[in-house]
């Protein structure tokens, strides 16, 4: 038997090998999803380098073909008035996949840190050319640019050339340029829609584009207010698995388990510890890394199963904020209502989350069969995978008929999430999952703007009313005065006419009609 | 082609009726006018032609409209319209009854139909809306205006097409001419539109055989039926209009025949048989003129088709002839079915059984059924024995 | 209730009739037992009912069956059924005639109507078919039997339901009656389902005025138009029947009475017309009967609504009664339009004009709507004057 | 300006650090899931582990809660008869992701390598325990047992036991059992769903499987058939993108580009090579690594236009074959038709691949409203996202009608994809994307089974309907026999039938009808 058997070749690869061979997992899929994606990448880590710091964000994306001959490489460069990033750094944070400042406990933009890399990774498979980078931070004396590649066997970054300017003015921030291979004419409705998306959530930025043919696009600042910025915070520990307790548990610097809770978790205060402690059939002043398996197991259990341990804190989210909101639908959709609200936060399996929601409706906004809705997680317009959403199913299941709307109609839902674990559907990230806790939030949001819009609506709609009974008695005078003047004898039209106007008006509260004239205009 | 002579071809009874009919619109409308003259809101008080104010007046055995009434103002938004449209109906009647014309009903609504342009002071937009749309709304107000000055249509010379016929030994006065219904040959007499103003002459016939399948009557006429059971042959071509209606009612008043109606056995037939007898549901108000309280449901009954062990009756259809005559009957045959049932004069005994045994079976049956079996059948053994046993429901 | 007498009923002319069809029902058959008996193919020969063996016989102006034939084989699975139903019905026929019985359609379709069990030989389930299950399958093959012996089925005492009413000055003979049609008040006189069988005794009219509409007609004859004018007058009440456009054909052939149509100005009114000029499309072997190809088309036309330039002739109607009586147009209408159109004896200069007007301006009338502007209108302007300044279409 | 601007942390995360917290990237994204995905893993490991190398598989799946208590614990136990893991290797296979020995180019079943890796890392973060494994290859002498956690902040394995048994019997192949949360009731029907699929696809396995309700299942071995086994082979130039290009060239030990080109590529000859070089401005001594960056573009771009390269080979693709499809589909579904198809091989940009097609009909199929559809790619089922699949697509673009199919039908369709790279649509890999050749390919092979299907039903059809002529002229006999008896005088009904059956007897081929009441029961 097994005459045919073959001893089996073990390797390893590096990270840069495996997301160079699996590069879908990061979105870089085909030539048009690769250019979108690059996009996207760039303007949110310029996005992550201002608003966060408190710098109001002003972002150039150019985009063009490389040469005439090929219309398949582009070039694509973002500038950002960010923070810049410290020369040291550079060379990793371009060249080494898995390498990020955004592996904290804070609500950033990206989606798995894997950002600008996997752009230069997939330009320098489809092109060979590498990354060119201008950065300098605040109080930086000097300017400093890379030309950085990846060696993708080690996954360590290549300098191939680096170079240090002297600073005159106070410029900082950062410019990234790379080459790769797209497809503009597939890609560019969601690249704009991407970017009009992006402006409506962050009015406070100022964001140009310029695209392959050459049409240059403005979206202008409308707001300098900013959402509060986020800040770093310690875990929950309802947020905590068994095998992130065992490297809390290594990495700790504390002496004993009851002081290791107390510090290194938020909502944990002295009595909850000792009453953790307890009911795990532990002791306070056990050693941290003296748990055994068995010990760190009935922990996360007694945690998970605590129901007295405070919700956890909300201040690391950076919600966007009604007024935010408001300004960034009305500037670009330009509606004849908008409303906003931002929930207080709520917990979902131990994660912090906000859910807010905006509502525009009317101007300019075309009438659509549903509502148009435009989602956001972290302040990222998601795409993607709409049908999918949970947003989407609430969205659906209202019955709008009752908020006095009745499709077609030009109605924009916005909702936005905002986590440091948002519950996402699918590993493309694109799309919400069904959490209850969620699915709750996003309806109670919902239901308040639409409640808003059912105010405005009505409003709008007595006024009206009153004009409308009044026309559709007045209408008919001249009829029943000549019918009635042409069976009864000895009677007059126009005298009829004149008493059922007069009786008319004295119903009438905030107008009257002065001749039967102003109504009919004709009858043949 | 020339005019024959100038004399006027209209006759004596026609010239009386207009009369009395506009001094009833007119006084019914002079009220109106003195109100508005005088600061008081106009309002219609009509007896409400609704189901619900149908009544069943078990002692004269006919439906009427009952007293509640509707008040219809013109200064309330929801009433102005239905207020304009039947002070205009009423308008245009008065005038063709002055100008001796004989409209119908779809005449009137192409009458009274014009269009009103009107801005809408909301939006400013000048809109149109037409004084109706469909006949059916102008046909709505002239029902409120026969209850609203108690008059039927036909009394103010409104005409209407008319289907049913009559066959049999009688001599009757219509218009100026006094015609023979015994001497139609093989087609029959076409009865007019205002039956009223028939004068019976002389007849020799023992009763009158309603049927509402004109292709039966044909039949039954040609065979000889009435000459040889001396009776008058009348036909309703289906649903019976309202000449027919009034017509039968006047040979039960006024000649003192006993009505005998035939009728597929489904709710359809049935309900043929009810607008005869007690009147139309939704038109109660005619039913004092219309409805003919003494008539008799002659057949096809249900019994006659599946027997009866209770009352000891042999069906008149074998088993063979059941299978391939009878037709399933419809969701909408069994809703209207149990509707009937519903009503207070299905609710005799002998109705409930005929109904209830519809309900079971789920079949029904036509007349032409009987017919091919042998017309020598239906018109020799059938109908004279069910009327001589006196098997019939009243 | 008893019988009057013992005598026989029925008219001289009915008895007549009966023999006649028997033998020609008989004729035909003998042949295919013959063959059977002979081991030859039991095949019918009928001349084909479909549209493309419908003939237009320009000479004659009338649509006749064509020459080409359909072979019925019985021994063929698709034509077996269709062969056997051809043989029930005639079976039920000559049966009929034979017990002196007057079967409608109807009837005919009930008296065949059994059901065979058979076993499906694929599966071995036995399975239950009906020689028929709707009215139409027998329809189909009673006019194949039409066809087939060439008569029609009033001739084998088939009748049927009958809508057609005349008044005028004139008298027939009907069955054994003599009928004055002057004299029938404000009613009329309801043809027999058998006109074939009528004898014109005396008349005193110029014309024949047929009209579409019932009501219309009642309107008319109650103000007198008949008696004014010295008309004939006739209402089809819609699609008109057999009988009466027999009755219409025999009085243009026999007394040589001008014939002119007023239906309602839409494709529908002109297919009326259509039939009772040259006959019906898919029943055209009934035509050489039944149709009268000098009936003169009087109205409701496109340019009595619009006018012509080209003709130099003012509209009936004022702009603002056209906005109000016009009917939109429906896609069907349209679709019809276009339909009649492609019909040969459509394609005339008059017609095309009155076709192409409809279809731009895409609206219709009613003949109400002329009554509407006033009875005295349609009846001493419009009908007379058209008629004498020869304003029709032939 | 910039007041609030804080700097950023920077550091790098480890593999297993990263799929730790994007563990949904592998499918391990909830207790249903990650309880379907680690079966799964580990049959595919086990199947991979024997197949290949000439060994019918026999597969044993123990499902198991871990206490009466928690119900959401559960051990998964996968055994087989495989070449068995060298026990150097054992630590890193099971403790270290992105070690592997699938990472050749030659078509294996795991998805991303990460395979058992993922399963591992998922039970030691919800229940805290660790892998254990027993091991023997075909020529070891000894049996081996480890007890392997992975520690997570460095991607390395930790031993926490390991023992050496002297084998006795012949015994090799490998038992891995682990422990995870899960979602039994959720991912019951998935589970059985992949089972059943699994054993169509592969007859000549035995598989043993108890769930945890202790119900066992067992999938026979109805064939000892077995398909091909892949081999390694080298890349195609086509498939080849400038980054590779530069490895192999980094990599190479061939001295000259000439023999770089013929030797580390399949398809390229002398005559090859040299057009290749030429076109691209180079010359055939170069050395490899000499090559510059431009160089590499341009090489690559003219092997990508060149249209004389023969394409792959397919030696390394383990199509299934048509036989043992048919027995597979034979021995799970119990159809009355079956058949398959194995298509020749063909290329999508520079990949070889090669479908196969099977179709089941009849017998215990349930009729559904459309073809029920079950999708393989390189030997394993694809459950989710049949809706995006282009077999799909293909499925409900044909006709059915046309192949004599009215739904609903009986009818199961099985699509097979093997390449060494399949292009799935989304990063779930559960749905094969609309590439034209692989659409058309599946459209051939699907037609061809179809058309059999046709041929079958047709020959079916051709019997039933000669009775059905015989019968629809037959049942009328007895009424045109009576009526025409009737019409005429002096002939009997009798005569008329007889004679009418006589005639009808002589057009029939494969049978008479002895008598009218054979077919006529009851004339009522």
């Amino acid at each position: 038997m097994a005459s045919e058997a073959t001893a089996e070749k073990f390797r390893a690869l590096t990270p840069s090998e495996f997301f160079y061979r699996n590069r879908e997992l990061a979105g870089f899929s085909n030539p048009a999803r690769a250019l979108y994606q690059a996009v996207r990448e760039l303007v949110e880590n310029a996005l992550d380098a201002t608003d966060p710091h408190g710098i109001h964000p002003t972002i150039k994306v150019i985009l063009q073909k490389v040469s005439a001959e090929r219309d398949n490489i582009f070039s694509i460069s973002v500038e950002d008035n960010g923070i810049g990033i410290p020369s040291a750094q550079v060379p990793r944070a371009f060249g080494q996949l898995l390498y990020s400042s955004k592996y904290v406990l804070r609500q950033t933009r990206g989606m798995f840190g894997l950002g600008a890399k996997m752009a230069v990774l997939y330009g320098q498979m489809t092109t060979g050319r590498s990354v060119e980078v201008l950065t300098s931070t605040i109080t930086a004396k000097n300017i400093y640019y890379f030309n950085i590649a990846i060696d993708v066997k080690t996954n360590t970054p290549i300098i191939h050339e680096k170079g240090v300017y002297r600073k005159n003015n106070g410029w900082h921030g950062t410019v990234v340029k790379l080459y790769l291979e797209g497809d503009w004419t597939r890609s560019k409705s969601k690249i704009y829609e991407y970017l009009k998306r992006t402006a409506i959530i962050a009015p406070y930025a100022e964001i140009v584009f310029e695209d392959p043919e050459g049409t240059i696009t403005y979206f202008e600042r409308s707001t300098r207010k900013m959402p509060p910025p986020p800040r770093e915070v310690k875990p929950h520990p309802k947020g905590v698995d068994i095998e992130m307790m065992r490297m809390m548990l290594k990495a700790t610097k504390t002496k004993t388990l009851l002081e290791f809770l107390i510090k290194e978790f938020q909502s944990v205060g002295e009595v909850t510890a000792r009453r953790l402690i307890e009911n795990a059939g532990l002791l306070p002043d056990m050693k941290p890394h003296e748990l055994s398996t068995e010990d760190v197991e009935r922990l996360v259990r007694v945690i998970k199963s605590d129901t007295k341990i405070k919700p956890p804190s909300a201040n690391h989210l950076s919600y966007v904020g009604e007024e935010i909101i408001k300004v960034g639908l009305k500037a670009i959709l330009k509606p004849e209502f908008v409303t906003a609200v931002t929930r207080k936060p709520s917990v979902y399996e131990g994660h912090a989350f906000i859910v807010e929601a905006g509502l525009a409706y009317g101007g300019e906004i075309q009438p659509e069969d549903r509502p148009v809705l435009y989602r956001y997680a972290n302040k990222i317009p998601l795409l993607y995978d709409e049908g999918a959403d949970v947003a989407r199913k609430v969205v659906d299941r209202i019955d709008w008929s009752h908020y006095g709307v009745t499709f077609p109609a030009p109605l924009v839902i916005l909702v936005h999430i905002c986590s440091t674990k948002v519950p996402y559907k699918g590993v493309g990230k694109e799309s919400v999952a069904d959490v209850p806790e969620v699915e709750h939030e996003i309806e109670l949001a919902i239901r308040e703007v639409a409640r808003r819009l059912k105010r405005y609506l009505s409003k709008k709609k007595r006024e009206r009313e009153e004009a409308e009974r009044a026309v559709a008695i007045a209408k008919y005078i001249p009829d029943v005065a000549r019918g009635l003047a042409k069976i009864v004898n000895n009677v007059r039209e126009e005298m009829i006419e004149k008493e059922l106007l007069k009786m008319l008006n004295m119903k009438l509260r905030s107008f009257k009609i002065n001749s039967v004239s102003d109504v009919v205009v004709g009858i043949e | 082609m020339r005019e024959v002579s100038t004399v006027s071809y209209m006759s004596a009874v026609d010239i009386k009726a207009r009369k009395k009919a506009l001094k009833k619109i007119e006084r019914a409308f002079s009220k109106l006018v003195k109100d508005i003259l005088s600061g008081k809101t106009p309002t219609l008080v009509i007896r409400k032609r609704t189901l619900a104010n149908t009544v069943f007046d078990a002692e004269r055995g006919l439906l009427r409209i009952g007293n509640a009434t509707l008040k219809r103002s013109f200064l309330n938004a929801g009433e102005a319209k239905k207020f304009m449209q039947t002070v205009l109906i009423a308008s245009i009647i008065h005038e063709a009854l002055k100008n001796d014309e004989y409209p119908t009903i779809r005449d009137l609504y192409y009458r009274g139909k014009h269009t009103i342009r009107f801005r809408d002071l909301a939006t400013g937009r000048v809109r149109e809306e037409n004084t109706w749309d469909e006949q059916k709304e102008s046909d709505s107000v002239i029902r409120d205006l026969e209850v609203l000055i108690d008059m039927l249509r036909e009394e103010m010379l409104i005409l209407s097409k008319e289907k049913g016929k009559v066959v049999g030994d009688m001599r009757i006065k219509s218009g100026d001419d006094i015609i023979d219904l015994s001497k139609m040959g093989h087609g029959a007499y076409s009865i007019e539109p205002t039956p009223d103003f028939i004068e019976f002459k002389d007849v020799n016939a023992e009763f009158v055989l309603v049927i509402e399948k004109d292709a039966v009557f044909q039949q039954l006429h040609r065979a000889g039926f009435w000459k040889k059971y001396k009776a008058l042959l009348i036909t309703s071509a289906g649903q019976p209009d309202r000449a027919t209606r009034r017509f039968v009612r006047r040979l039960s008043d006024e000649l003192g025949l006993p009505i005998y109606i035939l009728t597929d056995a489904d709710p359809y037939g049935w309900y043929i048989y009810s607008v005869f007898k007690v009147g139309s549901i939704t038109l109660s108000y005619e039913s004092e003129r219309l409805a003919t309280p003494s008539a008799r449901f002659l057949g096809v009954s249900m019994i006659d088709i599946f027997g009866s062990d209770k009352l000891k009756k042999k069906p008149y259809l074998t088993e063979a002839e059941r299978k391939n005559y009878i037709i399933k009957a419809t969701d909408t045959d069994i809703k209207r079915a149990k509707e009937l049932k519903s009503y207070e004069w299905f609710r005799t005994k002998r109705w409930l059984e005929e109904i209830n045994i519809f309900l079971k079976k789920k079949a029904k049956l036509e007349i032409e059924a009987l017919t091919s079996k042998g017309l020598r059948f239906l018109m020799d053994t059938y109908i004279p024995e069910k009327i001589e046993t006196g098997d019939w429901i009243a």
